[in-house]
């Protein structure tokens, strides 16, 4: 009672806002839930066993295998579901507090390029499975992990060359970096979808994921690029002047003494980039893939189900806000455990 | 006799499982001085910043004119009202020119015009003999010049009372002999002064009654003379070999 | 020196192919489309626009449109973003949770799924023209937009009301000066007067499918300008927060010995000095506005992206021309907006702070 | 060169096309099959089913092409493309054909490095509102906002259209002709204006199509057919006689069914022509005497992949009227094979 009386009805200020944000909530959050949960209907196959006037939830339920596979062959859909566990695995040695840093890396070094084999099949015996087949949920990991693992040395290379000592090298990075991070991604998706077989030898194609991967890595890539700027300019000089005192060069230096050290610190400014890249992959559905957000948005048209957009939307922002929310909560758990190793 | 303007009753304070004030009584009557001492870590400083309101009490009553700080938000901004702080980092805001340092709180707090709190603000300029600095920014004077701002601001209030935490501690030495003769300046004018300070130079000069605070608790409550000549408890000794050692 | 060889190499390649590529293909190349007919229309438009005007007053057209979305964008994410930042910090539990819901909500669902929302959702909500909400026979809401009275101006009516506009801005920056803001209100009674004398009032009315007369502000416009301000504002309000925690205790603490009241001791001490942490960040914010403004695509108003990286691009066909014109162009408006808010941060955010 | 061809596949890149210098003929022999450009979903012309092959007359005809040049109407990829990819994907011989109800216009003959080989639809377009709107004629839709997609000459027409009947509207401009129906069923618009054929498959996905009216205007012409790349005449030519055996073969009383009895017996010497067992018309397009009977069996003749696709035997009830034959008051006319 007295923690109420203290936190919501010190004044009459207090006491107002408290009773207008009360009404508010109840208005808008009772008819929310009634129709989200309490009414909803939950259980059937067909549009008519949705009928209580409620959220027709069957209707996700009916379509979630293509909302997390896409158009990927049925009988071939075990493969998503290894590549999925591979990459959790890889994930999460990175968090395992016994597991070295280098263990886990070289294990998401192995893990990337073998599931990008099993997803397409090349290679391996299997049947092989189009790109233009993969869509939903698998479809934006697979741009938001690709797009990263191929942004990522890029990003190294240009952090590391906007802080060189060549002007040539500076200013070419810095220009680089500057020019994707001053357009939008939706420009960056065009060009690549659309440019990009222009700059290429005539006859030679390229895969229309591919394109956007190229698109969004070079996005990221300078993104990511900044963030690894900052960790670089963590390291204190004496770092440097030590390792040069020990008869490293540039690139030894690098490799052992500050990379390791800069990176440990921008692991909260790399989740905060995969969070971003993550919810900028919907972006794609614009030059016509389907991905998690794309392929609820083409099923609203499916006459079976006509007339759920609430479900589908409400379905997505659910799904896009758990992932981004927990990866959020992981940054913030790493920055402290951080914190507290550096004492 | 007439009812002291502070009156501290039996206050606790524990921050966690440290205990700063273990059970502190005070009385301070209109006119007086006081200097407040101890080691570091007695809870010198949480006593004053008890005293307006700045850290809330786990027990006990402190009332300043005869009210209560308990008695909610309302009386606290009363309080605060009639009591000027002066801190040991002096708290100026950067983003503002001493001038407006000094008006801020008169216009928006007493209700003074614009004209009447800059009027004001030459007057206390003058007092603290920086009438020249008006126009600056804090980071662009001296740290004595900067805590003789942060009296000036405290004064622009024209408070009964004022309190001053450590107002030395952060300065450089020859910048504290500046600050100090604009305090004994004020306690000659016969402001009622409560002050937490290592100085016993100051403490000597201008100290109607110096409170002597260890662990929490007053050990000794002397005026100067006898503070100095014959402190009765052993801890006292001991704390002013330390400190007039050299 | 090897890498460096091996980038323009690289780059001298991929223009090599690039100019083969053009040339064998028979791909029209230049500038010269933008002085031809566009033929095409374009619902919302701050210039003279019809079918019979060029490619390349199109281009303006979506490009003034970027900038109104994300002038307007920004102005309200900005209010909003600094409301629920400092509301984070109420005394008032709910508020400070209901802030919290807010930004946690907000900024972990991607910005298009919250644009497609706004605009079905909004939609369906609305009425069609016949059955518009009616606001005192002023402005009508309906799902073809909403329609608010338009001042019309009279031949050379202009000048006149830019004039009072000039007279009344001195007037009342005279008078804030030096200290009288009763008297103010007169001129604002005076500019009204003003208006009435050279402007009249163009109020919506139902015709034939439609409303004609007035402004529409287009359900495309709406929806963007919403979903726009109330994400970029989660990411503000973070921001804001950030940067009054960064503010000092001793300067709260000093404000509050000074028993200045709450809302000044925000006003004039925790946010001016928030300030220098926050402008920076607020820079990217408002950069990301702008960039994402391009979404519109998405949902039909006619930015530049939607405009000229989509319809003229499909009319012409030059991709290489109107993505780069395209790019250049926001590249430009970032390092405008990266540049002014560098100046209004040395002048202003950082007043005092460098000795 | 060669570091690409090392370095791309090594990171993933699947290149469908190689160099063209070759011929397209050759090129698509040696890797047994071809590559056809198609809509990303448009009932009737091109569309997934349900176990994601592709069902359609633009689909169809592509079969026809494999089956032509490849020997079995299997031989096909098929590959989804926006309006904005398509012409970049043929320009760069990434697809063989485009077949993707794309319109034949000046322009794109002659400034996008394309050829186009002749009509397989005869479209136009329309415009489509609801009933209860009680509009008969587009003459009535001064002032109406107008939901279109870009990406084609739609927009233009449109503007055309209103512009020539003093007419004002409001264009509501998507990028995809998804987002164009739900705006429409929404009610953010009056009018959904696209070609008539797009009008009646997209009228499908509506919940009730009887309530929504197409009206009789056609107010352009947009003559859709398949489009292959500038500079091979051979596979040019290939494509063109494909589409004209499968309109020939109406004209001639050729079907699915009766085909394999008139190459046994007839004496008609157009048939024969046709069918291969007379003259050289097969030699003469680098092909086997049976070219054309492939096409047939494989997809039947025009006017049973209309009826199948867009007319009376599918969903879509489009009435054939410009899309006859030429000796039935329509549009489609095959030069002779001789």
């Amino acid at each position: 009672m007295s923690w109420a009386r203290q936190n919501l009805f010190s004044g009459w200020g207090n006491t107002l806002t408290t009773v207008l944000i009360g009404f508010v909530l109840v208005w808008a959050l009772v008819p929310f839930l009634d129709w989200a949960v309490f009414s909803a209907d939950w259980v059937g196959s067909k549009r008519v066993d949705c009928n209580t006037g409620g959220a027709c939830w069957v209707y996700v339920i009916q379509r979630f295998d293509q909302f997390m596979y896409g158009f990927y062959p049925e009988a071939e859909r075990w493969r998503v579901d290894v590549g999925a566990v591979l990459l959790m695995i890889a994930l999460m040695l990175f968090f395992l507090p016994r597991v070295t840093g280098r263990l886990a890396l070289v294990f998401l070094l192995l893990a990337l390029p073998v599931g990008w084999i099993l997803l397409t099949g090349q290679g391996l015996g299997l049947p092989a499975v189009e790109t233009r087949l993969w869509g939903g949920m698998m479809l934006t990991v697979v741009l938001t992990v690709a797009g990263l693992a191929l942004a990522f040395p890029v990003a190294i290379l240009l952090a590391l060359g906007r802080r060189s000592s060549l002007p040539v090298v500076r200013i070419s990075c810095t220009a680089f970096i500057e020019l994707w991070r001053g357009v939008p991604l939706i420009t960056v998706l065009f060009m690549a979808s659309v440019m990009l077989p222009l700059f290429l030898p005539d006859g030679a194609s390229v895969d229309k994921l591919l394109r956007a991967l190229i698109g969004v890595s070079l996005f990221a890539g300078a993104y990511l690029a900044e963030v690894i700027r900052g960790g670089l300019q963590a390291i204190p000089r004496g770092q440097y002047e030590a390792a040069a005192a020990l008869g490293l060069g540039y690139w030894k230096t690098m490799i052992y003494v500050i990379l390791p050290q800069a990176l440990r610190h921008v692991i909260p400014g790399l989740i905060n980039t995969v969070i971003a890249l993550f919810k900028d992959t919907t972006l794609v559905l614009i030059i016509g893939m389907f991905d998690f957000l794309g392929i609820i948005q083409a099923s609203l048209n499916d006459q079976e189900w006509l007339g759920l957009a609430a479900e589908g939307y409400v379905f997505a922002a659910l799904v896009y806000w758990s992932i981004c929310f927990g990866l959020s909560r992981l940054s913030i758990n790493v920055e402290q455990r951080s914190g507290v190793y550096r004492g | 006799m007439a009812e002291p303007v502070i009156k501290v009753e039996q206050v606790h304070k524990w921050f966690g499982s440290h205990q700063a004030l273990a059970g502190i009584d005070l009385s301070v009557m209109a006119g007086e001085r006081i200097v407040v001492c101890g080691p570091s870590g007695s809870g010198k400083s949480t006593l004053v910043r008890c005293m307006n309101g700045l850290e809330t009490m786990n027990a006990g009553k402190i009332t300043v004119n005869q009210i209560d700080l308990a008695g909610g938000s309302a009386a606290v901004e009363q309080v605060r009202k009639s009591v000027g702080m002066v801190f040991q980092q002096f708290n100026l805001f950067p983003h503002l020119t001493v001038e407006e340092n000094l008006c801020l709180a008169p216009t928006r707090s007493l209700g003074l015009s614009q004209a009447n709190a800059q009027e004001r603000a030459r007057k206390y300029l003058e007092r603290v003999h920086i009438p020249e600095q008006a126009g600056k920014f804090p980071l662009q004077l001296s740290g004595g010049q900067q805590q003789r701002v942060a009296i000036a601001r405290a004064l622009c209030m024209e408070p009964q009372i004022m309190l001053f935490d450590e107002p030395t501690s952060a300065l450089d030495p020859e910048m504290i002999k500046e600050v100090l003769d604009v305090i004994a300046e004020l306690a000659a004018d016969g402001m009622t002064m409560v002050c937490v300070t290592h100085e016993m130079g100051l403490a000597r000069a201008m100290a109607d009654r110096i409170v002597f605070l260890d662990e929490g608790q007053i050990v000794e409550e002397a005026p100067p003379s006898e503070f100095f000549k014959a402190p009765k408890s052993d801890r006292t000794k001991q704390f002013l070999s330390r400190i007039l050692q050299h | 020196m090897v890498a460096v060889a091996v980038v323009i190499a690289g780059a001298v390649w991929l223009f090599g192919n690039t100019l083969d590529n053009l040339a064998n293909r028979g791909i029209a190349s230049g500038f010269s489309f933008l002085k031809s007919t566009a033929g095409f229309g374009i619902s919302t438009s701050l210039i003279d626009f019809s079918e019979a005007s060029s490619i390349g007053r199109a281009f303006w057209v979506g490009l003034l449109n970027t900038l109104l979305v994300s002038a307007i964008s920004v102005v309200l994410a900005t209010i909003l973003g600094f409301a629920i930042g400092i509301a984070r910090f109420s005394k008032n539990w709910l508020l400070g949770r209901v802030a919290t819901v807010y930004v946690e909500t907000l900024r972990n669902i991607p910005l298009l799924l919250q644009i497609f929302f706004w605009y079905f959702a909004v939609l369906r909500a609305l009425p069609g023209p016949r059955q518009s909400y009616d606001l005192a026979g002023w402005f009508f809401l309906n799902n073809r937009g909403f329609y608010i009275p338009k001042l019309e101006i009279i031949d050379g009516g202009g000048w006149v009301l830019l004039g009072a506009v000039v007279m009344a801005f001195l007037a009342f920056w005279q008078c804030r000066h030096k200290g009288i803001s009763r008297s103010c209100a007169g001129l604002a009674v005076l500019l009204f007067i003003s208006l009435l004398a050279v402007g009249s009032v163009s109020v919506p009315a139902l015709t034939g499918f439609n409303f004609t007369g007035g402004t529409v502000l287009s359900p495309e416009l709406v929806a963007l300008v919403i979903a726009l301000s109330s994400y970029t504002a989660a990411f503000i309000a973070e921001i804001v927060r950030a940067g009054v925690q960064s503010v000092p205790r001793g300067q709260i603490e000093a404000a509050d010995a000074l028993s200045l009241p709450d809302k000044d001791r925000m006003r004039f001490v925790v946010i001016p000095q928030a300030l220098r942490v926050i402008v920076p960040l607020l820079t990217n914010q408002y950069l990301n506005l702008t960039k994402n403004s391009s979404l519109a695509a998405a949902i039909a108003f006619p930015d530049l992206v939607s405009v000229f990286a989509g319809t003229v691009l499909n009319i012409t066909g030059q991709a290489i021309e109107i993505i780069g014109i395209t790019m250049a162009v926001y590249l430009t408006i970032s390092l405008t907006i990266a540049f002014s808010m560098n100046i209004f941060n040395r002048t202003t955010a950082m007043r005092g702070l460098s000795s | 060169m060669q570091i690409l061809r090392y370095l791309v596949p090594f990171l993933g890149v699947a290149l469908f096309g190689t160099a063209s210098s070759a011929g397209t003929l050759d090129t698509i022999k040696e890797k047994g099959w071809l590559t056809c450009g198609v809509s990303q979903g448009l009932p009737g012309f091109s569309a997934p089913d349900s176990k994601g092959s592709w069902v359609g007359i633009d689909a169809d005809f592509c079969r026809a092409v494999a089956a032509v040049a490849l020997g079995s109407p299997d031989k096909v990829k098929f590959r989804p493309l926006s309006t904005k990819e398509a012409f970049t994907a043929l320009q760069f011989g990434e697809i063989h054909i485009l077949s993707r109800n794309v319109t034949w216009t000046q322009t794109r003959d002659s400034a996008l490095g394309v050829n186009f080989a002749g009509i397989l639809y005869y479209d136009g377009q329309g415009f489509m509102v609801r009933r209860k709107l009680g509009v008969k004629s587009a003459r009535e839709l001064d002032g109406a906002a107008v939901c279109v997609n870009s990406g084609s000459t739609t927009e233009l027409n449109l503007s055309d259209y209103f512009r020539t009947h003093g007419m004002k509207y409001t264009p509501v401009v998507f990028e995809k002709s998804d987002e164009v129906l739900s705006a429409y069923r929404a009610g953010r618009c009056d009018v959904f204006s696209t070609d008539q054929s797009g009008l009646y498959a997209q009228r499908l996905k509506l919940p009730k199509a009887k309530d929504h009216l197409i009206l009789p205007e056609i107010i352009s012409k947009e003559p859709l057919g398949p489009a292959v790349r500038q500079g091979d005449d051979k596979w040019f030519n290939i494509v063109r006689w494909t589409l004209f055996a499968l309109v020939g073969a109406e004209e001639l009383g050729i079907t699915k069914s009766n085909i394999e009895a008139l190459t046994q017996k007839t004496s008609n010497p157009a048939i024969r022509r046709f069918v291969g067992t007379e003259g050289k018309a097969g030699a003469n397009l680098g092909l086997d005497p049976e070219w054309a009977v492939r096409a047939i069996k494989a997809v039947g003749n025009y006017g049973e992949l209309f009826e199948k696709h867009l007319g009376k035997d599918s969903r879509l009830k489009i009435s054939r009227d410009l899309n006859r034959l030429w000796n039935k008051g329509g549009l489609h006319y095959a030069p002779p094979i001789r």
